[in-house]
């Protein structure tokens, strides 16, 4: 079972090379096309659903892109809660578009229907990375795909209180993701690595001699993923964002985009940081 | 005095770190809208700085493998990484442009403030 | 600079965006028209998407070569000799697809833009 | 030291509010601002120190690079060799950045 070790990118890659053809395809099969798209985010279920099964049977494994062993290269992990998670984005994201190849052509003006599909798979397809990557700088990448998109499928609409809503929301999104990436630049200054598990060893140790960087980063990781959570005081981007937004795009959002930031603040917090700093007497 | 010499020792990450609340700010407390994208480019930019400067070693060279192997390399891996990093400002930047542009076309104006009121008019 | 990437300063991205950077200024400098000539709308959103999927697609072959997701060494692709300008095995395809994914960005960012505000007409030309 | 600093400072608020006519909000700003780098340069303090040999950032993962990336990759450039080969899923996600930059401009831009 040699295609079985590859799923963790295979699927990641299905949503990534439907959207590359999406605008292509919908140019050439404009009746067609939205089953298509869904044809990509089908088998992407079906794979995670062989990926939930092989994990639950075989237990949790890695996967290290281009053959180079953790430190070196990027590592994506597959075990049963990463898993459980990419499986709830995939098949919730299935739902939502089958619901809205209908419901898009009232809403939308026919020539941005196929850029919506890209936007929509690319924004899949970071999400279902950003549950199973091991490492933090391309956490960092996916975040910002993510962020793009999620903005772009809420300006698509043609109304003019959506344009300021997603400005607003990609400038608070840019402060997280540069608050991130500061909190990136701290650890990897004490530490040296990027990947989460050498992290957590070297972390260990560097909290003693450096204890404020690492302070701060994990307050900087907080602020960032509480901006793009919207957990209560960073929030105000929220309102405006969710209820301007298309219907499909408004679930989407609501239902995983949110939930997902959360989810890495968790992985985070519990992979990254040594046990001792989070418990309260130190 | 021990902070102060620590911050002379390290200027280069302080400095970073000064670019970084001046953007932050600029970005939150300006209501001109192409004010707030520039300050996201300087909040990018010393972010970018910061990791750079992480990466320099003292008499080191640019990681192009030469001729005599003794040579001192710099750290190649922050150089790389902020590659990665610029380019994703860039394509962050391009898009709140055309969306300023069309919130310029919608509202006949980019202050955040002026909008705010047109839509409490409607 | 695209292809001599592997072997000196530059690459992909940096190339790409001087390659782009002329095609737009040929626009700038005499009008939009000889501008759209060099690259039409059809071939520069052709070449976009071509280059993310070349480059989706080196990864794909190279499982099919036996390595895992973007390998190159490890897929059996050709190193060669270092130094030389056919060598470094995917690195070289990768960086030509890049450079030819961000020169086409450059382009159709600027057409976009562009052309948007000239549909608008001239009344909406005002400086603020 | 420290109250002759904090007396210096609500002096210093309360000239430039009356003297100079400058707002509330425009001062508290200000004084917070002050406040993050005062905070963020203890940070900076304890940082190992800039351009050091045995900084910890300097450690096993860039001396393979250096030391093997000509053999492994075939690439003389390093950072080349990092950015196609070591850690090309990021650049996978950074052409697909683009990619998703162009598709939001257009879909932007057309919507209206």
């Amino acid at each position: 079972m040699a295609l079985a070790e590859q799923l963790p990118v295979l699927i990641v890659i299905t949503p990534l090379i439907g959207a590359f053809l999406a605008p292509l395809l919908y140019r050439r099969y404009r009746k067609t096309s939205g089953y298509l798209v869904l044809l990509f985010l089908l088998l992407s279920v079906v794979m995670a659903v062989f990926l939930l099964i092989k994990v639950l049977r075989e237990g949790p494994f890695s996967y290290q892109m281009g053959n180079w062993p953790p430190p070196w290269g990027i590592e994506y992990v597959a075990d049963p809660l990463r898993v459980y998670m990419l499986l709830v984005v995939v098949a919730i994201s299935l739902w939502i578009f089958l619901f809205a190849i209908k419901d898009l052509e009232h809403e939308l003006r026919r020539e941005v229907i196929g850029w919506y599909y890209t936007l929509y798979l690319l924004l899949v397809a970071s999400m279902a990375a950003m549950t199973m990557t091991n490492d933090l700088f391309n956490l960092f990448v996916l975040m910002e795909i993510c962020a793009i998109t999620s903005c772009a499928i809420i300006t698509v609409k043609e109304d003019r209180e959506c344009l300021e809503a997603g400005f607003k929301y990609l400038i608070l999104s840019a402060m997280g993701t540069g608050c991130f990436l500061l909190g990136v630049a701290l650890l990897y200054m004490v530490t040296g690595h990027l990947n989460f598990g050498f992290l957590q060893q070297e972390l260990a140790v560097a909290v003693i001699d450096y204890p404020l960087n690492v302070f701060t980063a994990a307050a900087l990781f907080i602020v960032a993923f509480g901006t793009k959570a919207a957990l209560f005081p960073l929030h105000v981007w929220l309102p405006d964002a969710h209820a301007s937004a298309p219907t499909p795009s408004s679930a989407m959002l609501s239902g995983l985009v949110i939930k997902i930031y959360a989810f890495s603040l968790f992985i985070i917090l519990y992979r990254v940081f040594p046990r001792s700093l989070l418990t309260p007497c130190l | 005095m021990e902070i102060l010499s620590g911050l002379i020792h390290n200027y280069y990450y302080f400095v970073a770190i000064i670019l970084f609340v001046i953007g932050t700010h600029t970005m939150l407390t300006h209501a001109n809208m192409i004010k707030k994208v520039i300050a996201m480019n300087i909040m990018d930019t010393s972010v970018f700085l910061l990791f750079v400067a992480i990466g320099y070693v003292q008499g080191g060279r640019p990681p192009i493998i030469g001729g005599d192997s003794e040579a001192l390399y710099i750290n190649p891996l922050p150089g790389a990484l902020i590659l990665t990093g610029i380019v994703v400002a860039v394509s962050v930047t391009a898009y709140a442009l055309s969306l300023i542009v069309k919130i310029h076309r919608a509202y006949g104006t980019v202050d955040c403030d002026e909008i705010c009121e047109l839509r409490s008019d409607e | 600079m695209i292809v001599n990437g592997h072997l000196s300063p530059g690459g992909g991205f940096s190339g790409g965006a001087i390659f782009g950077s002329s095609l737009v200024l040929v626009a700038i400098s005499f009008n939009l028209e000889a501008g759209a000539k060099q690259i039409s709308h059809q071939t520069a959103s052709l070449l976009e998407s071509g280059g993310a999927l070349g480059f989706a697609l080196t990864g794909l072959a190279a499982i099919f070569l036996g390595g895992n997701y973007l390998a190159n060494r490890a897929a059996g692709f050709p190193l060669g000799q270092a130094g030389e300008f056919f060598s470094a095995g995917a690195i070289w395809i990768i960086t030509v697809f890049i450079g030819i994914k961000v020169a086409s960005t450059i382009t159709t960012l600027f057409y976009n833009i562009i052309e948007k505000e000239q549909a608008v007409g001239d009344i909406k030309r005002t400086d603020t | 030291m420290s109250f002759i600093l904090i007396a210096f400072l609500i002096f210093l608020a309360l000239f430039l509010r009356f003297m100079l006519g400058v707002e509330v909000r425009s001062i508290l700003t200000f004084y917070l601002l002050g406040l993050i780098i005062y905070l963020f340069s203890f940070t900076v303090a304890e940082m190992p120190l800039f351009g050091s040999i045995d900084s910890p950032a300097f450690n096993e993962v860039p001396k393979r690079y250096l030391e093997s990336g000509v053999t492994e990759t075939g690439a003389l450039n390093i950072v080349s060799s990092i950015i196609t080969d070591y850690r090309a899923f990021d650049t996978l996600g950074e052409a697909t950045v683009l990619f998703a930059a162009i598709a939001a401009v257009i879909a932007t831009l057309k919507s209206h």
